[in-house]
């Protein structure tokens, strides 16, 4: 509970507002030329490398990290984990904010934006993975919203109505987990038309499940790292529950993205065995990828056993922002290192500097919405008028 | 996770005949593309290197003029890419032999019969046309360039400056042209009939014809036969296609096919998850209520104990009080008893 | 209905597979009210 | 305090970052695997024990040979430092091999005399290669590789470019000069009884005849063999300070080295008991027949041994007649099954006639006009009368005797009329204007006159294709088929324009259009016989004015 006076008195002038303002500044300057220079103004985009860092990283680790919503959704509402409740709120939240960028990113990177709903309303093109994820994350674009919007069917106070916004909790998480399921995995699928540009060793008929079961790490570990932050920076902010639980969603979530880790090293294992491409292990691209499995995979899982057994908090909030961070290692390989590994350095691709400006605006856009909502909303504590009536 | 096309074909003729009543599906199809669709034959040997198809290709497509002149030989020393303003490009590749004798070889879109673009797109903005082009239709482009990421041959190009109305910029094999019975502008310029025109299975002949007649000057291999599942233009090399930068080991899977399977399992998840999800659902919430019904029994025994103990306590007072009164009424007898005792002796 | 090339059938294929996918999506949400109404009545 | 700390967190975590992301990129610079350009060397001795002992943990060793022998000349060192002197097997010291007197001959092998075990060939290798290379760093010379790695590595430095190197006539010529007409010098044979070499004389063939690529039980491989004779007998002339043939690598094997090798100009014939002309017989050596089919050709063998470096080109086998290997019915073993109509036709094949003759018109005096036409046997039955000639009209059955069958043969070859060059010029039009042309350019005039004797004057000039064209050429109107193809041959033969029109005609797709059928003529030609010019367009068609 918090008071808005304490809010009024903090003067505006704080480190992070200024950073804040200063990046949003020169993303408006860049976003100003994109829409006047077009892509090659901006980009380092050419016709051997279509795609960059904005659907490298934008896009790809953009809804990647934003899984945390529909899994914790899931694990709450389905596999009935009601002690990792208070969790929920903000990974939709973060989930909601997370596909909001990526809409947004997509605005600048797509040649005709404006265009983006015509798949839907004048022609369907059914035979591209793209046409899936894009309705898909459409689709989940809203449901993260109504799953969002704090449920109003409570005021009406009316059993029926109550019974029917329960049942409808279910259905948007049960709706959230196909539709996270469908376009995480398909956005792995999209490289599978293109076997001749992604190196062997990242490319497989297994990619869809690679990124599927590498998004339930990233949304686990995501909760674990915005957790941390959140309690860093936002303590105040919190409810004794969510004080309390969060030491129980650490664990618990730490948990289960040590096992699932354990899970995806052993299908990126059978990846290779599958295509027999145990010989490129011995390249450079093999030791990079070598890298990416050992350091990113099998590390965290081992570090996040450690930190479970021994009950050690930090260990698995650093392990979690490993984590993440790994997941971006391996969306940026399979998006920008390994695709195009044919070409000769000089036709490579490397983001130009207001690529990698934009991108960060991005970020920061996200971060301030986030500071503003769990600042002015009931996100990380419960409003006493509507405590949702769980045992 | 990726079912196999004949398996999810056999999935869909099933729903075919029941649904739509289709033709047996159920057998897995086998597409030969569009019969008497057009190609054209590349002879790489007979190229020059004049740069005449990308003179007669810039006419008939209204591009804009070229940096050089088309005269301007000197840029074929440097390896050149097709461009959004240059439909075609010939490059200059010098043979490792004893005289270093120069091969001319042209590049363009090769029209393929399932083209990964057209699989890739998903405003279907590109079309394979019954004359065998993949045409391109700006005006539904999203501009995504998803299509460029899919092309194994790294064909189509965007116009990058283009703020607002950017387009994929590919060659069209002149299908206007075609149509109206005209030879594509790069074909009607080529003067040592490097390029030959005409339909897909006469070419096919030729190119095989050619390659018996002259066991010395071909490899025994017509590109664009078989590579990603065959394409509308086909060529003809004396030297082996990768030393020209040819990819030959795009394999012969039509482009669609990478996918199908992927998309084939979204049926799957979308029908099946519900009945899963929901599963589990039920099993937590049973254990759940099972929780809660312990919890009562628990809460209804504890009371049941506290009664009892409090009963007892307060037995014990009220016989403790009972006693006490008791005794103070003896007491109260006796002294009086005393008393009246010693009146009596005073008397 | 016939088709010449593998990508015709497909985007028709998947079309049909696509509008099955929405059917079926509300048709087991309704389905699943329908089985579900009963118990919480009980519960009442 | 904690603000310290967590900056300090953060810090780190930029650093793996960035760490990662350059990592990311070096990993993104690296192009796929690709052909790296490799020093050629004729020198380069695999090192490889896999065949004698097994395969070994480490790849084997590209041995730059030369180098070491330069090596050991700067410093006056001889072929032993390294090659043990072994003494000559019974069998060879007793025959006429190289050097009879000398019993010891130099030991290919390096520091040994025979591969014992594994064991310890690698410590002779590794003691002496290893021990030479560090006393000379220790001298503080330049100094060889010590480390395991710099010998044993994968994707070998040096690519071996080692041509095979052979004994063509002329270098045979010098031998037997040098060897003062002694063949048994080199030339031997093998006693199975006696177990050892000896000369047959008059049987003398290449070596290759009996030394194969591999050693065989009795005899040793070709490369053993060259290598023990060639080089020891060099390496022994130079001891001498006689002129002697070369013994380092690359004096046989590097193909600039081979060209620097004398040639004896005009070069005397071998004398081998062997024909002037001969019959070569369309049946089997053990056939009989009533009469052959086939017409037996008559062969000038004389010219033709001038026209081809070695006799192996031929007689591939044997320096014995075609049919005593090769049968017209059942193949035999000892023809490896080849029967004698393909041993004489098989087109590509050097050993055939027809073969050879078609490579032949690859030279380029003739590629103008060949290099258009399909290869393989020729169709027209008359060209088949051009070798297997009809029997003179006057001369009666076919002879008995060797001495009248040469008289025969060389009777037949005098009867045939060389056709050289064409109609008179005076028949021959001069100018050729090419009219149907794009609207691009104006009419080309072709020097169709001057074309045709320049391509008369090459064909009659060519050195060793010039009598082939001569023999085979069926008359002066021939050698205009070059373009004025697919017609009989005539004085007025039709023009392009009657065959060739609009291009990609459905009916015969092998023919092009008017215009393409000019361009791949003229131009295929030029190339062909290697003519530089034109080189533009305007130079044999202006631009049109506009």
């Amino acid at each position: 509970m918090f008071k808005l006076s304490d809010v009024l008195n903090r003067s505006l002038l704080t480190p992070f507002n200024i950073i804040a303002g200063i990046i949003l500044f020169i993303g408006l300057i860049i976003t100003a030329l994109r829409f006047t220079g077009g892509l090659a103004a901006v980009t380092n985009l050419s016709d051997y490398n279509p795609w960059g860092l904005w659907i490298g990283f934008d896009l790809l680790c953009g809804v990647a990290l934003a899984a945390g919503g529909y899994v914790t959704s899931a694990a709450v509402y389905i596999f009935g984990m009601k002690k990792y409740h208070s969790a929920v709120r903000p990974a939709i939240l973060t989930g909601f904010l997370g596909y909001a960028l990526v809409v947004l990113a997509l605005n600048y990177d797509v040649g005709r934006p404006w265009r983006l709903p015509y798949p839907f309303v004048v022609q369907a093109g059914t035979t591209s993975v793209l046409f899936e994820v894009g309705a898909c994350v459409l689709l989940y674009l809203v449901v993260l919203f109504i799953e969002f919007t704090p449920a109003a069917s409570e005021w009406l106070g009316l059993k029926r109505a109550r019974n029917l916004v329960v049942r409808l909790t279910m259905l948007l998480t049960i709706l959230g987990v196909i539709l996270s399921t469908l376009h995480q995995s398909s956005l792995g699928a999209l490289f599978l038309i293109a076997p001749s540009k992604l190196h062997p060793l990242w490319y497989s008929q297994y990619i869809p499940v690679f990124f599927f079961i590498s998004s339930i790490i990233a949304g686990l570990s995501m909760v674990i790292f915005e957790g941390s932050l959140t309690h860093r920076y936002f303590a105040a902010k919190m409810d004794e529950t969510h004080l309390r639980e969060k030491e129980d969603v650490v664990f618990g979530f730490g948990k289960a993205a040590s096992f699932v880790l354990a899970a995806y090293f052993a299908v990126k294992v059978f990846g290779i065995a599958m295509d027999d491409n145990w010989r490129y292990l011995s390249t450079s691209y093999g030791a990079w990828f070598l890298v990416e499995l050992i350091g990113f995979v099998a590390l965290p899982c081992l570090l996040y056993a450690a930190g479970v057994r021994e009950k050690n908090i930090r260990l698995i909030k650093w392990t979690a922002a490993w984590a993440v961070l790994g997941i971006v290692v391996n969306r940026f390989n399979v998006c920008l290192v390994a695709f195009n590994w044919h070409l000769p350095s000089s036709e490579r691709y490397f983001p130009s500097w207001m690529e990698i400006g934009l991108s960060v605006f991005i970020v920061t856009v996200g971060v301030v919405a986030f500071k503003f909502i769990v600042t002015y909303m009931p996100i990380l504590y419960e409003h006493p008028g509507y405590k949702t009536p769980h045992p | 996770m990726s079912l196999s096309r004949r398996g999810f074909l056999a999935w869909m003729g099933a729903a075919g005949i029941t649904a739509l009543g289709s033709q047996a599906g159920a057998t897995p199809r086998h597409f030969k593309g569009y019969p008497q669709s057009l190609c054209v034959l590349h002879d790489i040997t007979l190229c020059i290197g004049c740069r005449s198809c990308e003179t007669g290709c810039n006419k008939v497509n209204e591009l804009p003029p070229p940096a050089v002149p088309f005269s301007d030989l000197s840029v074929l020393d440097k390896k050149r890419r097709t461009t959004a303003k240059t439909y075609t490009v010939v490059n200059k590749y010098l043979d490792s032999g004893q005289e270093k004798k120069p091969i001319f070889f042209k590049t363009q879109c090769n029209h393929c019969l399932e083209p990964a673009c057209a699989s890739a797109c998903f405003v279907r903005a590109f079309t394979k046309t019954k004359e065998g082009s993949v045409t391109y239709d700006a005006s539904v482009c999203v501009g995504c360039r998803y299509c460029m990421i899919a092309c194994p041959f790294e064909i189509p190009t965007y116009e990058y400056d283009e703020p607002l109305t950017p387009r994929i910029m590919k060659c069209t094999f002149c299908h206007p042209r075609v149509t109206k019975g005209l030879l594509p502008g790069c074909v009607e310029a080529c003067p040592t009939e490097a390029l030959s025109f005409g339909k897909r299975e006469d070419m096919l002949k030729l190119a095989r014809e050619r390659i018996n007649k002259y066991p010395g000057r071909y490899v025994d291999h017509i590109y664009g036969e078989h590579e990603m599942g065959g394409t509308n233009w086909l060529y003809l090399s004396g030297v082996p296609f990768r030393n020209l930068g040819m990819r030959e080991d795009l394999g012969t899977t039509p482009a669609p096919e990478l996918t199908s399977g992927a998309l084939a399992t979204v049926p799957m998840v979308a029908a099946l998850w519900p009945v899963l999800l929901t599963g589990i659902y039920a099993l937590s919430k049973r254990k759940e209520k099972l929780l809660s019904g312990d919890k009562q029994n628990a809460l209804a025994q504890a009371l049941a104990e506290a009664n009892a103990k409090s009963q007892a306590a307060l037995t014990a007072a009220m016989e403790k009080a009972k006693r006490e009164k008791e005794e103070a009424v003896q007491k109260a007898v006796k002294t009086a008893l005393e008393q009246s005792a010693k009146k009596t002796q005073e008397q | 209905m016939d088709f010449s090339t593998l990508q015709d059938f497909y985007t028709y294929t998947k079309g049909i597979a696509y509008i099955l996918i929405v059917l079926t999506l509300i048709g087991m949400t309704g389905f699943w009210l329908y089985l579900t109404d009963q118990d919480n009545d009980e519960e009442k | 305090m904690e603000e310290v700390k967590s900056t300090l967190r953060w810090t780190a975590m930029l650093c793996t970052a960035v760490g990662l992301v350059i990592f990311a990129l070096s990993a993104e610079g690296y192009k796929a695997p690709e052909q790296k350009a490799e020093k050629d060397r004729a020198d380069i001795i695999l090192i490889d024990t896999s065949p004698v002992f097994g395969r070994g943990d480490k790849p084997p060793v590209a041995f730059p040979h030369d180098r070491h022998t330069e090596i050991m000349a700067e410093q006056k060192k001889d072929c032993f430092l390294c090659h043990l002197k072994e003494s000559k097997p019974q069998a060879v010291s007793a025959g006429p091999a190289p050097q009879p007197e000398s019993t010891e001959r130099m030991s290919l092998k390096f520091k040994r005399l025979k591969d014992t075990n594994l064991k310890e060939v690698r410590k002779i290798y590794h003691d002496n290669c290893i021990g030479c290379h560090m006393s000379m760093a220790e001298k503080g010379q330049e100094f060889g590789p010590i480390i395991c790695g710099e010998c044993h590595k994968e994707g070998a430095e040096y690519r071996s470019a080692r041509k095979p190197s052979g004994m063509d006539n002329s270098l045979h010529f010098r031998h037997t000069k040098a060897a003062q007409n002694k063949c048994e010098t080199c030339h031997h044979a093998y006693d199975d009884k006696a177990k050892k070499l000896f000369y047959a004389k008059g049987q003398e063939g290449t070596c290759r005849y009996c030394h194969q690529m591999k050693t065989e039980e009795n005899r040793i491989s070709m490369p053993l063999a060259s290598h023990m004779s060639c080089v020891e007998c060099h390496r022994l002339g130079k001891e001498k300070k006689l002129e002697a043939g070369p013994v380092t690598c690359s004096g046989c094997h590097d193909s600039k080295e081979q060209m620097k090798i004398k040639k004896i100009e005009p070069l005397p014939r071998m004398e081998r008991q062997q024909p002037d002309t001969v019959f070569v017989k369309t049946l089997g050596k053990d056939e009989k027949a009533e009469t052959p089919r086939m017409n037996p050709v008559p062969f000038d063998h004389k010219s033709h041994e001038g026209y081809n470096d070695t006799c192996r080109v031929c007689h591939h086998a044997s320096l014995s007649a075609c049919n005593s290997c090769h049968a017209l019915g059942k193949p035999l073993k000892d023809g490896n099954f080849v029967k004698l109509d393909r041993a004489m036709h098989q087109a590509g094949s050097q050993t055939s006639c027809i073969g050879c003759h078609q490579l032949k018109q690859q030279a380029k005096e003739c590629a103008g006009c060949h290099v258009f036409m399909p290869k393989g046997l020729m169709e027209q039955s008359d060209s088949c009368l051009k070798c297997h000639m009809k029997p003179l009209p006057d001369s009666a059955a076919f002879p008995k005797t060797a001495e009248g069958e040469k008289e025969l043969a060389k009777k037949l070859l005098q009867s045939r009329q060389p056709v050289k060059g064409t109609y008179p010029q005076g028949d021959i039009p001069e100018n050729v204007i090419m009219k149907d042309y794009a609207d691009q350019y104006e009419p080309a005039e072709f020097p169709h006159r001057k074309v045709v004797s320049s391509l008369v004057e090459k064909m009659n000039g060519a050195k060793k294709t010039s009598q082939l064209a001569a023999y085979f050429h069926n008359d002066l109107g021939t050698v205009c088929q070059g373009c004025h193809h697919y017609s009989p041959e005539s004085q007025k033969p039709p023009k392009c324009a009657n065959c060739h029109g609009r291009p990609f005609d459905e009916g015969n797709l092998m023919k092009p259009g008017i215009i393409g059928a000019y361009h791949q003529q003229c131009m295929g030609c030029h190339a062909a016989m290697e003519i530089k010019k034109p080189k533009e367009c305007v130079e044999c068609h202006k631009e049109k004015k506009k």
